[in-house]
């Protein structure tokens, strides 16, 4: 049975194994301590930034593939390796400051990129006692590490000192903004279920996974992850026809290439964070308890799923205008979240007798009563769009085409 | 019961002022009403007067004056820590006068309704006035009856004087063409000054009274030990106060009764209507000022044998000679009056002079009567003699007729037979023959002097005074005989000189009837005062016990008797002599021829008017002038220019040493200061925000030092 | 408690390290030759018109406003959330009043027009 | 000196730097990121106190909200920040003084008084604790209500103020 | 609990003078404002430490609370300030509090 337990819990007893070869070696405990976090942190980096390059490829294929072209198949077999030459560019090509710019901002942005993006991983749970470190207030330390990321921007656009790094950079930034609001609301919303907030809590309170409980959560939760990371509907930022490469117009190589590693990591952490918030973590019918070892497999497969619909969302969704964007979020998404979260205190507050039966009790409730909520918007959307059609305006241009 | 009306006393003198008040007020258009008021107020003041007056002589044995008066309090005047009290009593004394005052003035009253012509076409404008005027009057009268202390006597005294000076110029409008006959409004005036000359010496006798007793109320000042020490303490070497108060409180009582000195306005008070003279000139008034003396009495017998009874005796004596032998020259027959009225008050003085308080008394209360008679017959007279002159010269004004002058009237007996006779027993009582009242009360004055000059005078009045006064009176007594029955033979016997008197219509019976009831008073008045059963004496005469010994008694003297009648007589002789036997026609008085000077001497009245006009009106008048002249000129203008120009000049001073440098100084300053302080405060204001916040944190840093230097 | 962020330092200090890792190796591969055509600020091959600097527009402002309102009511709530279940119902109402008093300013600025992009 | 002194030495270091750089330094925006940083630093030090809730509301709060509302200011009014004039006024030696003197007699105090300090270990579920605190009826709900309306009346007037006519 | 309390207040202090020292000299409204969030930042730091060090002890919260509402008030302060500097900007061209002094006398 050793073999098995090995093998099922192979994780926290890999990390074990590595403890006691470490104090084997004679080192003083604090010492095996420090070099059993790094080691953890070397793996969480590195989780990272394979991600990267996993999710580069498999990003252009699925458009390509939805998009009836075949994608970047030269390299390997089927392309899938396409990263690694990309990396090799990225690597290889010269780095362009414009000469007015402040060389140091230049320098210090594309570092400030990645340090949020990589830091998040720390508090991400892959499994029961697989995490990196479950701090109480994991989720809070996501969202305010996640703000970093919006400095980056500004300080890119200021040190590239180019007309169009800085409009964008006002865009993105008030993108950023207003998405971030919704998403806390709803993170508050899952918190208000799970009474704690770390990740690693979350995940064990998930009995009945949350998307089912809260689908309006779970929805404001993915919109705002797809405009945090700028992609999808939102992905502004890049959009050729608007404002060339927004802030990043003015790098070139290496610093481009932070760039780009930065918003794919934080698409994969985020991807995470969504299966922990809703999806239930590395939570799979039992699975978790039985093999402890698959966890880290199940959140994978999990967020890849959620990366697949993002991808998905990119390829169908047509690009907002950006005071629709900004708009969408502060009246349709805050509205709706501030909702949400009355309807979780209250269903919360149902008194269950029995402890076991409690979450899918007030799961239910809150599901059917989201369900209601969702009817309800709709209605009000409908109702609305009717007005507008027969607003004059839109009477006019109707009347103008034909 | 008796308690119940002497507590009322103070409401006889308040009906006649209430009628008076009403008159005045309201009832001013009215005649009958405002003669039916003056009657009420009158009436009533009458009935309570007797009522009270036969209830005291009920207890007169109690009430005898000068001491024993039912007191009843009226009020107090708080005189610093003292208090003046102001009342009235009951005694026999106010009983006598209670007896005569509201009688005679009720049938005057009655009487005036008549004079004043009531609901004849010439009824006088103002006649509702008069009973106004004549009500006041007898309220003054009744008030300083029942008095029983100085102040109320003198505050009545006062208003006798406001009355007989606005009845005196009741006609103010009339004026004669000759300007030596003086105006009624001139005689008001001289009435009231030479009056008020009298009553100044009275009050000085008061106030000097007071200034010694600290009290004024008879009852205190009459007492036995207050008069010994008036009598032994001495206001100036050889003068004891009693008799200084005595002789100034008798100046105000020759003011008033026109005694010697000051008798120059009775005469003159003439020219008022007739009953005013009744009322005031005969009965009343005049005689208040006897009535004073005999009311302070016992002051005047404080000092034995002083002087004050002296100076009475001689004053009283030789005014009734000396007014007699004016009388005689008149031909105005209210002048004749007039001047009988001060011998006759001469006599009462002279009376009390000798210490004959009883006789005098009696006489004033039976003069009071038959001179009223006499005046109102007069009037009577007078009245019929302008009718008739009105009859016969309509509206012809002509040269003024004078309804006064005897010249013009004559064989008036037959015109007017119940005149006529009230006005001969009139006469007989005044020249005292033989039953009337005149003969008792005159003889037992004449009694009582020749008694005190026979054994010595009460009170130790020497008999020579005595005998002097028994001299002066008699031969008094021979000429009032004589005018008297001049002034009957010229008006009523003989034949009518005039044709006024010859158309003289007898009065209408309101004025006939109170000549009556007069007469009849008149004669039996007398019997009440015979020696044998001296009523007056036993009401007031008894229980003088504060006047020492008995008063003379007053027994009965046929020899005393018999001269004064012989003397009357004789007088009566004597005048029927001269105008009786054949009846004058011619308006020359034979007299004249007789006596010649003296006779003009006698008509310009002893020529006393012109010596005061001359000797003391013109050089007061001049000195008046003369002081007006010094003082404006040389003292008040230039004092008050100098003032002027001393305010000025201060002011001008003021302005530049003060006002320039200081005050101004101080304002600019001021100014000044506080625009430099504001200067230099608006520089902290820099408007730059760190300044202030650098200015705070200092502040903070200063208060955290100082909190660690502290602790 | 504290020792849990031995681990987050060590992470910082790693995730620091890494980027400077990479700047490093690519600054020692790429070539250098800069010219002032590549220097010059890339716009659309246009020369640079003025100075970089865009008329701002007060609306980024008011977005930025709006979101710190947002932001400091999130963080009440982050402990309201924790600690729910040990309070009563009351709390729901109270953080009921708390929301409503922040989505009047919200309504507030959606009204004036604020949320509109001129 | 063991370990959490020598970080807390370090992170104050951070942090004095930062200030000092927001202090000093002629480019606002660079005083701008010295500023941030030592909001960073701050929040550290906040975990060194062991108050991890704190520590993430300064950093979500103060670098993520009130730091880019500054940028976003500096960004506005950026051209005339020549970075050639001293951007220091007439008063700054007053000001120096000031601060040099009041910091010498804060410590002076500080050093003299004996603070009565306890050691505990802080309670698991602290951050629950402060939850409760906040909204339990009778401690802190009022401030708890009043920082809304705070943040309304804030949020009213500044959009008032900030708005183009 | 190994840092005394003292060294906190030290460097809080420290950081406030800097923090006095910023709003008082510096010309830009914007660097006042960065001067007055250090002041607000060392009174966190102050009132932090002396939760750590004697309220927990206690059991009490109100350091916590304190910090929270310091820094929401530190927040709508930095609003509404930038808000005014930016419309004085708008208005007047500049941010130089120098040149900000009508209230001047």
């Amino acid at each position: 049975m050793g073999f098995w337990n090995f093998v099922l819990n192979f994780w926290t007893e890999l990390g074990a194994w590595v403890g006691n070869v470490l104090s084997g070696w004679g080192l003083p405990p604090w010492a095996v301590n420090l070099i059993a976090d790094v080691l953890g942190v070397l793996v969480l980096v590195v989780i990272g930034v394979a991600a990267v390059l996993i999710f580069t490829p498999m990003e252009r294929k699925v458009i390509a593939r939805m998009q009836d072209r075949p994608g970047p198949n030269r390299v390997w077999p089927y392309g899938l390796l396409q990263a690694i030459p990309d990396a090799i560019k990225m690597l290889t090509k010269e780095d362009i400051v414009p000469e007015k710019a402040d060389r140091q901002l230049h320098m210090l942005a594309p570092i400030l990129v990645v340090i949020p993006s990589l830091l998040v991983y720390a508090v991400l749970p892959w499994g029961p006692r697989i995490i990196g470190q479950d701090l109480n207030v994991g989720v809070l330390y996501i969202v305010a590490i996640s703000t970093i990321h919006i400095l980056a921007v500004l300080i890119a656009a200021w040190g590239s000192d180019n007309k169009f790094a800085l409009l964008s950079a006002f865009r993105v930034v008030n993108q950023l903004l207003a998405y971030e609001v919704p998403m806390i609301l709803s993170i508050l919303a899952v918190v208000l279920f799970t009474k704690t907030m770390s990740t690693q809590g979350i995940v064990e309170a998930q009995t009945l996974p949350y998307f089912l409980v809260m689908p309006i959560a779970g929805f404001v939760f993915l919109v705002c992850a797809l405009a945090e990371t700028n992609r999808s509907p939102n992905d502004l930022l890049e959009a050729d026809s608007e404002l060339v490469a927004g802030y990043m117009v003015e790098y070139s190589g290496m610093k481009f290439a932070m760039f780009f590693i930065a918003e794919y990591v934080n698409m994969f952490a985020s991807a995470i964070l969504l299966s922990t918030l809703f999806l239930g973590g590395y939570k799979f019918f039992g699975l978790e308890n039985a093999a402890p070892v698959l966890t880290p497999f199940i959140v994978f497969g999990k967020a890849s799923f959620v990366i697949f619909l993002m991808l998905w969302f990119r390829a169908t969704f047509p690009r907002m205008r950006f005071d629709h964007l900004v708009g969408f979020s502060w009246k349709f998404l805050v509205p709706l979240s501030l909702v949400n979260l009355i309807l979780a205190g209250i269903a919360v507050k149902i008194p269950v007798a029995d402890p076991r039966w409690e979450p899918w009790v007030q799961g239910g409730v809150m599901a059917i009563a989201s369900l209601v909520i969702i009817a309800a918007t709709a209605w009000i959307l409908n109702r609305t769009a009717r007005k507008l059609e027969g607003a004059p305006a839109l009477k006019r241009i109707v009347a103008a085409e034909r | 019961m008796t308690e119940f009306f002497f507590n009322l006393t103070w409401l006889i003198p308040l009906f006649p002022l209430a009628s008076f008040a009403i008159i005045v007020l309201w009832t001013n258009r009215n005649r009958l009403l405002s003669t039916w008021i003056a009657w009420i107020g009158i009436g009533l003041a009458w009935i309570l007067g007797w009522a009270i007056l036969f209830l005291a002589w009920g207890h007169s044995s109690e009430l005898t004056p000068p001491t024993h008066g039912y007191p009843v309090p009226l009020y107090s005047i708080p005189t610093g820590t003292t208090e003046l009290q102001l009342g009235f009593q009951v005694d026999t004394l106010t009983g006598l006068m209670l007896f005569m005052v509201p009688f005679v003035c009720l049938m005057i009253f009655i009487y005036s309704k008549g004079y004043m012509n009531y609901g004849r076409e010439n009824v006088d404008p103002r006649y509702s006035r008069f009973f106004a005027y004549i009500s006041l009057f007898a309220c003054g009268m009744l008030g300083l009856v029942i008095s029983d202390n100085f102040v109320t006597l003198l505050i009545f005294w006062e208003v006798m004087g406001l009355c007989s000076y606005l009845l005196i110029g009741f006609w103010f409008d009339k004026s004669y063409s000759d300007p030596k006959r003086i105006t009624p409004k001139q005689a008001g005036l001289k009435a009231f000054l030479t009056t008020r000359i009298g009553d100044v010496i009275m009050l000085a006798g008061m106030l000097l009274l007071y200034s010694q007793v600290k009290t004024l109320t008879f009852r205190e000042i009459f007492s036995e030990e207050t008069l010994h020490h008036l009598a032994t303490t001495y206001a100036f070497p050889g003068m004891p106060w009693a008799t200084l108060c005595a002789i100034l409180i008798f100046g105000g009582a020759v003011g008033k009764s026109a005694q010697f000195p000051l008798h120059v306005w009775l005469p003159d008070a003439m020219e008022g209507p007739t009953p005013v003279s009744a009322l005031i000139h005969a009965a009343t008034m005049v005689s208040a000022g006897v009535y004073l003396v005999a009311r302070s009495f016992p002051l005047f017998v404080a000092v034995e044998g002083g002087v004050q009874l002296a100076v009475v005796a001689f004053i009283g004596a030789f005014t009734a000679l000396f007014s007699s032998t004016i009388a005689v020259a008149q031909n105005d027959i209210k002048r004749v009056l007039a001047y009988s009225t001060v011998s006759q008050l001469g006599y009462m003085i002279a009376a009390l002079g000798i210490g004959a308080y009883v006789a005098a008394v009696f006489h004033l209360i039976t003069h009071a009567f038959f001179k009223a008679l006499l005046f109102l017959g007069s009037g009577s007279v007078i009245h019929g003699v302008e009718h008739g002159h009105h009859e016969t010269h309509h509206g012809s004004h002509g040269h003024e007729f004078d309804a006064n002058d005897m010249m013009n009237m004559g064989g008036l007996l037959q015109r007017m037979p119940v005149t006529g006779w009230t006005f001969i027993i009139g006469a007989l009582a005044l020249t005292g023959i033989f039953p009337w009242a005149g003969f008792w009360s005159k003889d037992e004055i004449l009694a009582d002097a020749w008694n005190a000059f026979q054994h010595g005078g009460h009170f130790g009045v020497s008999s020579g005074w005595a005998f002097f006064v028994w001299l002066f009176l008699t031969l008094a007594a021979f000429l009032t005989a004589f005018y008297t029955g001049r002034q009957i033979f010229l008006t009523f016997a003989g034949t009518p000189r005039t044709e006024a008197a010859r158309h003289a219509p007898e009065s209408v019976p309101s004025m006939t009837w109170p000549l009556i009831i007069l007469a009849g008073f008149a004669t039996f008045l007398g019997l009440f005062g015979t020696p044998w059963a001296n009523q007056f004496y036993q009401l007031i005469g008894q229980k003088a016990e504060v006047l020492g010994e008995h008063l003379p008694h007053g027994e009965f003297n046929p020899l005393v008797a018999g001269i004064s009648t012989v003397v009357a007589l004789s007088g009566w002789f004597i005048a029927w002599l001269i105008y009786g036997r054949e009846p004058l026609t011619n308006p020359v008085d034979p007299l004249e021829k007789r006596l010649g000077r003296l006779y003009i001497w006698l008509k310009n009245k002893w020529y006393f008017d012109e010596l005061y006009m001359n000797y003391i009106v013109h050089p007061s008048v001049r000195l008046a002038q003369a002081c007006f002249a010094f003082d404006d000129k040389l003292v008040i203008d230039p004092l008050v220019d100098a003032f002027g120009r001393f305010g000025r000049w201060l002011s001008e001073w003021l302005k530049d040493a003060v006002d320039i440098p200081i005050v101004d100084g101080i304002v600019n300053g001021v100014g000044s200061v506080t625009a430099k302080f504001g200067e230099f405060m608006r520089a902290t204001q820099t408007g730059k925000v760190q300044n202030y916040l650098l200015v705070a944190a200092v502040t903070v840093l200063l208060l955290l030092v100082l909190f660690v230097v502290r602790a | 408690m504290l020792s849990d962020y031995h681990f987050i330092g060590v992470f910082v200090l790693v995730a620091i390290a890494f980027p400077f890792l990479a700047l490093g190796i690519a600054w020692l591969l790429r070539p250098k030759k800069p010219n002032p055509v590549k220097t010059a600020i890339y716009e659309c091959g246009l020369e640079t018109i003025g100075d970089a600097w865009v008329r701002f527009r007060a609306q980024y402002y008011i977005y930025a406003l709006i979101f710190v309102a947002f932001d400091v009511e999130a963080v009440f709530l982050f402990p309201w959330a924790v600690a729910y279940h040990r309070v009563g119902l009351w709390a729901l109402a109270e953080v009921f009043l708390f929301l409503g008093i922040l989505t009047i300013g919200l309504v507030y600025a959606w009204r004036k027009g604020a949320l509109r992009w001129q | 000196m063991n370990v959490s002194q020598g970080v807390f030495i370090l992170l104050s270091a951070v942090v004095l730097i930062g200030a000092a750089g927001v202090v000093l330094h002629r480019n606002l925006f660079r005083a701008a990121l010295f500023l941030i940083l030592s909001f960073v630093g701050v929040s550290g030090l906040y975990i060194l106190l062991e108050a991890e809730l704190l520590a993430m509301v300064q950093l979500l709060l103060y670098v993520g909200a009130i730091a880019i509302l500054i940028v976003f200011a500096i960004m506005v009014s950026r051209q005339l920040m020549s970075p050639q004039f001293r951007d220091r006024n007439e008063q700054w030696v007053g000001g120096l003084l000031v601060a040099v003197v009041l910091f010498a007699v804060l410590a002076f105090i500080l050093l003299q008084v004996n603070w009565p300090t306890a050691e505990a270990a802080v309670p698991e579920d602290a951050i629950a604790q402060l939850g409760q605190a906040l909204v339990e009826g009778d401690q802190f709900v009022l401030p708890f209500e009043v920082a809304s309306v705070l943040l309304m009346v804030a949020l009213v007037g500044a959009v008032i103020i900030a708005r183009e006519k | 609990m190994q840092v005394p309390l003292s060294w906190y207040l030290i460097v809080a202090a420290a950081l406030f003078c800097i923090g006095l020292y910023g709003a008082l000299s510096r010309r830009n409204a914007i660097g006042i404002l960065m001067g007055v969030e250090l002041m607000l930042n060392s009174v966190n730091i102050n009132l932090l430490a002396f939760w750590r060090h004697i309220e927990v002890a206690r059991g009490t919260l109100t350091g916590q609370v304190f910090a929270i509402i310091v820094i929401t008030v530190a927040a709508a302060e930095a609003a509404v300030g930038l808000a005014l500097i930016i419309s004085a900007y708008r208005h007047r061209k500049t941010v130089d509090v120098e040149d900000m002094d009508l209230m001047k006398l």
